[in-house]
């Protein structure tokens, strides 16, 4: 039990920096579609760790059941609101950032 | 409801009832108009006989309806009450018939008429008025129904002669409310009729309470014309003629000086008034506005406007008469307040019979006059003649009473100042006789299309004769038994004791 | 407390009015209502780490959420209005109006703000004194609440305040959303189409995908009210979600709905929850005094229904407009109404 | 026989309810709306009548007692107040039945006052209801709640009208209502954490001195205030009741400033009352001094009859905030009792004042003040009733003004405290100045009239007059209403305490 | 020195800014934006002291009095958003300052 506990709090522990680089990506990178890139791939990378770890600390199964649910909502939810975004602004000819 | 509280009420119904009616006629019906004004009046006048030969039987009426504990309604026929009712109803039948007259063709006659029955009955509402709440409401409500007569007209000067009345009688009113609510918190509800009042209530706050008389003075001179206070009643002139009757003799003023008496006699109370000696003053006033008013008037070529100054300064003589403390003194006094009021209300009639008939209102017009309207003018000169107190006319009688009752009372001077003001009186009233009787036509009226066999209309004929008839009447049969002077003996017999 | 707790504590404390302050004071409004939804989300986890999970719900779903979207539609809408504007000198003026932040307007009387300001802290300063001074407070109601819980016929005690103990009041708020509904569509012209087409074949099928879904847990919300977390408003916010989902999903299921129908939803709820209340007279107790024995069905049945209602009332305030009917009357007062603009725009 | 807890439940629900229906079958306004308003009234009587037989009592809804649950406390006051509500939301009814049968202008138009029809009559009954359940709710959270509705329907109603101003005015009086009502729950929550309970009259028993009960007095009052527009936070009131639909300004004048004000009475006149020195009193009157000078200057200057009447309101309001430090002084309950006769005899005066507004804007198609000389001739019964609602404001005797003037002025010069009853004189005459204003024009003679439209419904100006007359004649009936409120005991919160379980 | 205190401050600081905000800011959307702040604010102060209280247990009835406060805001709030639509529409403008002829309101109802 002690044992998936522990392993628990290291995929949590490792699905944190995710997060956090995907917040700096967000805050730092130059134009709309490479924000969107680093939000939604290092928070669903991050999310998936940290919902792996909590699904290990879980005492019964319903609880698991849940946690898996949430990730699948939270990627649909993501990846079509990333869509909408990235293509709302492509209506709006916001051109792509180049390094020049 | 016992059977005398509803004679009272009936006779403020009576007078009530047809104005309200008459709001919900339609303009044009004349007659049915006509026939319920003077209906109303006849009533009236027949429910207040009714009424006098009661009170000489000994009854007493009341009707009383409390509000609040100590807001109580309550109307009361004391003597003083009966004179007054019985003045303005038959003044106003009179008024009535003149105004019926007066305005055959002038537009908006309903509003007219409806505000004046309403306005006599608020006026006898004062006069019955059993305690000083009561008087108060009917006291405001006078205001309010009289405004729009004031207005009638609706010309310029005529709204600026109303603005100028609300302004005066508005704060007139407010001051007689603080005062009004003032004593009441002193020595709780006031009641009439059962002088002296105060004496026994308010030993400690005389203070108070001689502030509160002249608060009283202030409030209720304000309708009485006291000097000061008497700016709106000149102006008020621009009013149609009946109206300048009804405030002249039959309601306004009269209310006012009703109210001084009410407060002298009934609140206070002669000894305790003269005990704190408020009297004194009074009386200093008094004198000051019959003088003022004289000189005044004497100024003034405009025949109505000289007319409202004489009615400041004979007004005064009511107020001096109640302030000489001295029984023979009130007797002059409130005489007075009947007898003034037939004389005025015939020189107006008069006045306004020469406006509407030749469209005179200058005196500098009027020489001569009196070979066109020869009746008309003859009831003026009595009028005028009973004004400057001619004996044995009406306003000899009163003057008389006031003389000796102030040489009774030994204030010397209060006989000088009637001197003074019988001769002023003669001053500004015998040029007009004299220019109108004895000297030539200098000038021509229009001639505003009187086709009568009479020098004008029967209904503007009548009312001055029978007024100028009264005038003569009062004075020659002073001591019968139901003359006004005999009536105002019982009354201060009955304040001033055996 | 343990430091990491403490540590948490104060980011939100912080961060709270900081974003707060940030909101109000960016001169962009678009970023103000971003800011708005996320200080919502920070909102919803205070209120977990207060132990008051219902609260969190309503705030996740309605507070952030719903007002969210409310206020982005509403924008859309003022830019619409602003772009068909024909005098441009206006329109620029407003343009700057619009970017100036708040801080830099009117600086016209310094000294009446500075005193104005003055006058806040000062009184915010006493109010926070006399929060210390007082004692933490007395329990209030929870005891008692504690002991009538048995016959309220529900578990969470939230829910027994909500509809049993403080029933009068959630009638009241209902009719509240009803009055709101009522206002909106009083004030509107006949539907007018808010987003401009943002549908397109992955919206479509999120949609097929997410709103079954949605309402599947609207009902678990609704039911699992009566033990723990959620109710009857949590689960309305998710339907109207879902609501809100079709509608920027334009599906045309949404816009087709009859006039008289959408208006019999809207009251359904309010007019049961009116039903049941005198219905409790008629069997004899107060008003709103359920039956003992049955409290705990009267009051899943009244939370289903009243949830229903929420969540279409919810949707149409996001929606705005009538939704358009046939009847000529409303039609061209809806014109008219909008004509009334020019008019008063004219003058 | 019902009981008084029947018709008090009655009063609450019977609106709701309608006011749901009318919304469905918005094709049925016409015969509903008027039938609530008849059935409310009703209920109305019936409450008073019981009241009269059963006296003042309390009423656990739910089933739940005071601190636990919430509770209507039906005493004097709140009988009053419900039935002046019901008297003046009769009238105003009925007024609106005729207002909204008129066919005016071009189709467009007509189709928008048909649209207005559909969605008035709901508003106004959820608003009527609302002040019903504000009147009879002991529970201040609860009372949180019905003050959001009324001022949620009032703003809306005044929006209705769709005119520029209008919907201007609207928003600020909705963003002032935020502002209060905000105010006020931050108060009504600091309260319950102090003291743990949201009971009127537990409170009242529970209240002692403590900071956080001052620093949410402040607030409760700051809000009301705001809500019913006492000086200095008045600017959103005149805009908002003169551009507003005609009945809409009679209701938001007549009813809805009433609302708050009567629960500024409850909390200082009795909740707070015991822990309130008299010092605390002189603010609100000092206030309520300055609403009289400012609403009366104002309304001099105003040159539209509407402005004119809304900002009489303003002063009118101050009158009431100056009876409150009387109310502290006053010994015996009179100055309770000439509030409510200020209250009640305002709400039917300026209703009349506002509806007879209406008529005549419609029938003139303007309502400069300057160019109505002679619109009597044409309008003769709607010019009689806006002099006679005037002079009921000026506080001439009979009315009820009169009646509530006079008990301060008393009280003011027995308590020594006489400046108040100076200020109160003082107000009455300015009163008389800007009503003189309108009244000159109103009964001056001038024909012919130019008007717009010909035909007004009679029951447009009579329900005018009506309430006008009521105003008026308030006085000669003193007696029976504060009977009733002798009946609720000498004042609310000891009547509460003795029926208390 | 605790949670509660913490919390409380931070509640009253929202509070204080939304009504600074709502006085001080022109634009309208914003000013309703502040209010709902000022309703945040009180929420929590209320949940607080639900939270903070000395039986350790917490006390539903705020949180009842919290949920029907949000409700309450989020319908304030439609009405609000709407009305500044129609301000918008009919003054062209989003701001409450106007010229004084327009809030005085040349014609009324007809």
């Amino acid at each position: 039990m002690t044992f998936f506990h522990g392993l628990g709090t290291v995929c949590i522990l490792i699905g944190v920096p995710f997060f956090v680089s995907g917040t700096i990506g967000l805050l730092r990178f130059p134009d709309i579609y490479t924000r969107l890139h680093a939000l939604t791939k290092a928070d669903n990378v991050g999310l998936g760790f940290v919902v792996l770890g909590l699904a290990l600390q879980a005492e019964e199964w319903n609880t698991v059941a849940r946690l898996l649910l949430i990730w699948l909502l939270v990627l649909i939810a993501s990846s079509a609101s990333c869509h909408l975004v990235a293509r709302a602004a492509l209506q709006k000819k916001i051109q792509p950032w180049s390094r020049s | 409801m016992n059977w005398g509280g509803l004679l009272l009420v009936m006779i403020l119904l009576s007078s009530l009832v047809p104005g309200l009616i008459i709001f919900a006629l339609p303009e044009r019906s004349n007659r049915p108009r006509t026939f319920l004004n003077l209906g109303g009046a006849v009533l009236k006048l027949l429910l207040i006989l009714l009424m006098i030969i009661g009170i000489y039987q000994g009854r007493h009426f009341e009707v009383r309806w409390q509000l609040l504990p100590g807001i109580e309604l309550a109307l009361n026929s004391d003597p003083l009450a009966a004179l007054f009712s019985t003045l303005s109803t038959v003044l106003w039948l009179l008024t009535t018939l003149y105004a019926v007259g007066y305005l055959e063709q002038s537009p908006n006659r309903r509003q007219f008429f409806g505000y004046f029955s309403i306005c006599v009955t608020v006026t006898v509402g004062i006069a019955l008025a059993g305690n000083l709440i009561t008087f108060l409401l009917f006291y405001e409500l006078l205001t309010l129904t009289t405004y729009p007569l004031v207005i009638h007209r609706g010309t310029k000067e005529a709204l600026a002669a109303g603005r100028v009345y609300l302004v005066y009688t508005m704060s007139g009113g407010a001051v007689l409310l603080v005062a009004v609510a003032w004593l009441q918190v002193l020595a709780g509800p006031v009641e009439f009729g059962r002088a002296p009042f105060l004496a026994s209530v308010a030993a400690e706050h005389e203070g108070q309470l001689i502030v509160l008389f002249f608060m009283f003075i202030a409030g209720m001179g304000v309708k009485a014309a006291l000097v000061p206070l008497h700016g709106w009643l000149p102006r008020a002139m621009v009013a149609p003629a009946p109206v300048s009757a009804l405030l002249h003799a039959v309601a306004v003023v009269k209310a006012g000086v009703f109210g001084i008496i009410r407060i002298v006699h009934d609140v206070y109370g002669i000894q305790y008034a003269a005990g704190l000696n408020l009297l004194l003053p009074l009386s200093i006033l008094a004198s000051l506005s019959i003088v003022y008013g004289s000189l005044c008037a004497l100024r003034e070529d405009d025949l109505k406007k000289r007319l409202a100054y004489s009615t400041v300064s004979q007004l005064a003589y009511i107020v001096l008469g109640v302030s000489v403390a001295g029984p023979m003194a009130a007797i002059g006094g409130l005489v007075h307040l009947v007898h003034q009021g037939l004389m005025k209300i015939t020189l107006f009639f008069c006045a306004g019979n020469l406006a509407e008939t030749l469209g005179v209102h200058r005196i500098s017009e009027m020489n001569g006059i009196a070979r066109r309207m020869p009746l008309t003018m003859a009831a003026f000169s009595i009028g005028a003649l009973g004004m400057i107190g001619f004996p044995p006319m009406a306003g000899f009688i009163s003057k008389w009473y006031l003389g000796m009752g102030a040489l009774a009372a030994g204030k010397m001077w209060v006989v000088a100042i009637l001197a003074v003001s019988t001769l002023l009186n003669a001053a500004y009233l015998l040029p007009i006789l004299i220019g109108a009787w004895f000297k030539p036509q200098d000038c021509t009226w229009p001639e505003q299309g009187v086709t009568a066999r009479l020098e004008t209309r029967w209904m503007l004929l009548v009312p001055p004769l029978v007024t100028a008839f009264l005038v003569v009447a009062v004075g020659l049969l002073a001591n019968a038994q139901i003359s006004p002077l005999a009536w105002v003996k019982l009354i201060v017999g009955m304040e001033y004791g055996p | 407390m343990n430091p990491v707790m403490a540590f948490f504590d104060i980011i939100l404390v912080l961060a709270l009015p900081w974003l707060g302050w940030r909101l109000l004071a960016s001169p962009d409004l678009f970023r103000a209502v971003v800011l708005f939804m996320s200080l919502g989300l920070l909102m919803s986890l205070t209120w977990v780490r207060l132990h008051a999970p219902d609260v969190a719900l309503a705030e996740a779903a309605i507070g952030a959420g719903l007002t969210g979207a409310l206020f982005l539609s509403a924008l859309r809408r003022l830019e619409r209005l602003q772009n068909s504007e024909r005098r441009l000198d206006d329109a620029e003026k407003r343009e700057e109006e619009r970017q100036i932040p708040p801080e830099k307007r009117r600086r016209a009387k310094p000294v009446a703000y500075g005193l104005a300001l003055l006058l806040l802290v000062v009184f915010m300063l006493l109010l926070g004194w006399s929060l210390l001074k007082t004692p933490v407070s007395p329990g209030g109601l929870g005891p008692e609440v504690a002991v009538q819980m048995g016959r309220t016929g529900v578990q969470s005690q939230v829910t027994a305040v909500l509809l049993n103990f403080r029933g009068y009041d959630t009638l009241l708020e209902v009719m509240v959303l009803f009055l709101a509904a009522l206002g909106v569509w009083s004030l509107t012209r006949v539907g007018q189409p808010l987003q401009e087409e943002v549908s397109g074949p992955v919206l479509a099928s999120l949609v097929r995908m997410l709103v079954p879904l949605m309402i599947i847990v609207a009902g678990y919300l609704v039911w699992i009210g009566s033990s723990r977390a959620g109710g009857a408003f949590q689960g309305g916010a998710v339907l109207a979600a879902a609501g809100v989902l079709l509608l920027l999903a334009n599906a045309t299921v949404v816009r087709q709905i009859p006039s008289t129908l959408l208006r019999c939803a809207l009251v359904l709820g309010p007019l049961l929850f009116l039903l049941s209340a005198i219905a409790c007279m008629s069997i004899g107790g107060n008003l709103l005094e359920y039956p003992r024995q049955s409290a705990g069905a009267w009051i899943l049945l009244i939370e289903s229904v009243t949830a229903f209602s929420i969540g279409v009332t919810l949707a149409a305030l996001y929606a705005g407009g009538r939704p358009f009917e046939p009847s000529a009357l409303e039609e061209t007062s809806g014109e008219s109404s909008a004509g009334d603009g020019e008019e008063g725009e004219g003058k | 026989m019902p009981d008084t807890a029947f018709w008090a439940v009655c009063l609450v629900v019977v609106p709701l309810f309608f006011a749901i229906i009318c919304f469905v079958r918005s094709s049925l306004v016409a015969v509903l709306g008027p039938m609530a308003a008849w059935l409310n009234a009703f209920a109305a009587l019936g409450m008073t009548f019981s009241f009269v037989h059963s006296g003042p009592i309390r009423y656990a809804i739910g089933g739940w007692q005071a601190p636990l649950g919430i509770n209507f406390s039906i005493d004097g006051l709140s009988v009053l107040l419900i039935a002046m509500t019901a008297v003046t939301g009769l009238a105003v009814s009925m007024y609106a039945i005729g207002y909204f049968s008129l066919r005016i202008g071009s189709a467009r138009e007509i189709s928008r006052h048909e649209h207005q029809r559909a969605y008035f009559w709901p508003l106004w009954l959820l608003l009527w209801a609302a002040l019903n359940g504000l009147f009879l709710s002991a529970d201040l959270f609860n009372i949180y709640v019905t003050l959001e509705i009324t001022g949620l329907s009032a703003v809306v109603l005044t929006a209705l009208s769709g005119k520029a101003a209008a919907r201007l005015a609207a928003m600020r009086y909705l963003l002032v209502s935020l502002l209060g009502s905000c105010s006020y729950l931050f108060g009504v929550a600091l309260l319950y954490r102090t003291y743990g309970t949201l009971d009127m009259t537990v409170l009242s028993r529970l209240i002692s001195p403590a900071p956080l009960m001052w620093v949410s007095l402040a607030l409760l009052t700051t809000g009301l205030l705001l809500k019913t527009a006492l000086f200095p936070l008045h600017f959103w009131l005149p805009p908002a009741h003169a551009n507003a639909l005609a009945p809409v300004s009679a209701i938001l004048s007549g009813l809805v400033v009433k609302a708050s004000l009567y629960l500024m009475l409850r909390l200082w006149g009795d909740v707070f009352a015991p822990v309130l020195p008299l010092s605390a009193y002189v603010l609100p009157g000092a206030l309520g001094c300055g609403a009289v000078l400012w609403g009366a200057g104002q309304a001099l200057l105003q040159k539209r009859l509407k402005m004119l009447v809304a900002y009489s309101t303003v002063a009118q309001l101050g009158y009431m905030f100056i009876a409150l430090p009387l109310i502290r002084l006053d010994a015996g309950s009179s100055a309770w009792e000439a509030v409510i006769f200020l209250i009640m005899s305002h709400a039917c005066a300026k209703s009349a004042m506002f509806m007879a507004a209406g008529s005549i804007f419609l029938k003139a198609g303007h309502d400069r003040i300057d160019d109505l000389d002679g619109i009597k001739e044409v309008l003769p019964v709607t010019s009689f009733a806006f002099v006679v609602a005037g002079v009921s404001l000026m506080g001439f005797p009979p009315s009820g003004g009169f009646i509530g003037k006079w008990l301060l002025l008393g009280v003011s010069l027995s308590s020594g405290q006489w400046w108040w009853g100076i200020m109160l004189v003082i107000g009455s005459l300015l009163a008389a100045c800007y009503v003189y204003r309108v009244a000159c024009h109103l009964l001056v003679f001038k024909a012919p009239f130019y008007s717009r439209r010909e035909f007004i419904p009679p029951v447009m100006e009579w329900s005018a007059l009506l309430l006008a007359v009521l105003a008026m004649i308030l006085g000669l009936f003193a007696g029976y209403p504060l009977g009733l409120l002798e009946a609720g005991g000498p004042f609310p919160a000891q009547a509460c305490l003795e029926v208390m379980p | 020195m605790n949670t509660i205190f913490l919390y409380n401050f931070s509640g009253l600081a929202l509070f204080a800014i939304g009504l600074h905000g709502l006085i001080r800011s022109s634009h309208l959307l914003r000013k309703i934006l502040a209010a709902n702040l000022m309703s945040s604010g009180i929420f929590l102060v209320m949940i607080v002291g639900a939270y903070g209280t000395d039986n350790g247990m917490i006390d539903p009835v705020p949180h009842a009095m919290v949920l029907t406060g949000i409700v309450v805001s989020v319908s304030t709030t439609a009405v609000a958003l709407v009305l500044v639509c129609l301000v918008q529409e009919t003054t062209n403008r989003v701001l409450l300052l106007q010229k004084k002829k327009r809030a005085r309101g040349e014609r009324t109802d007809a």
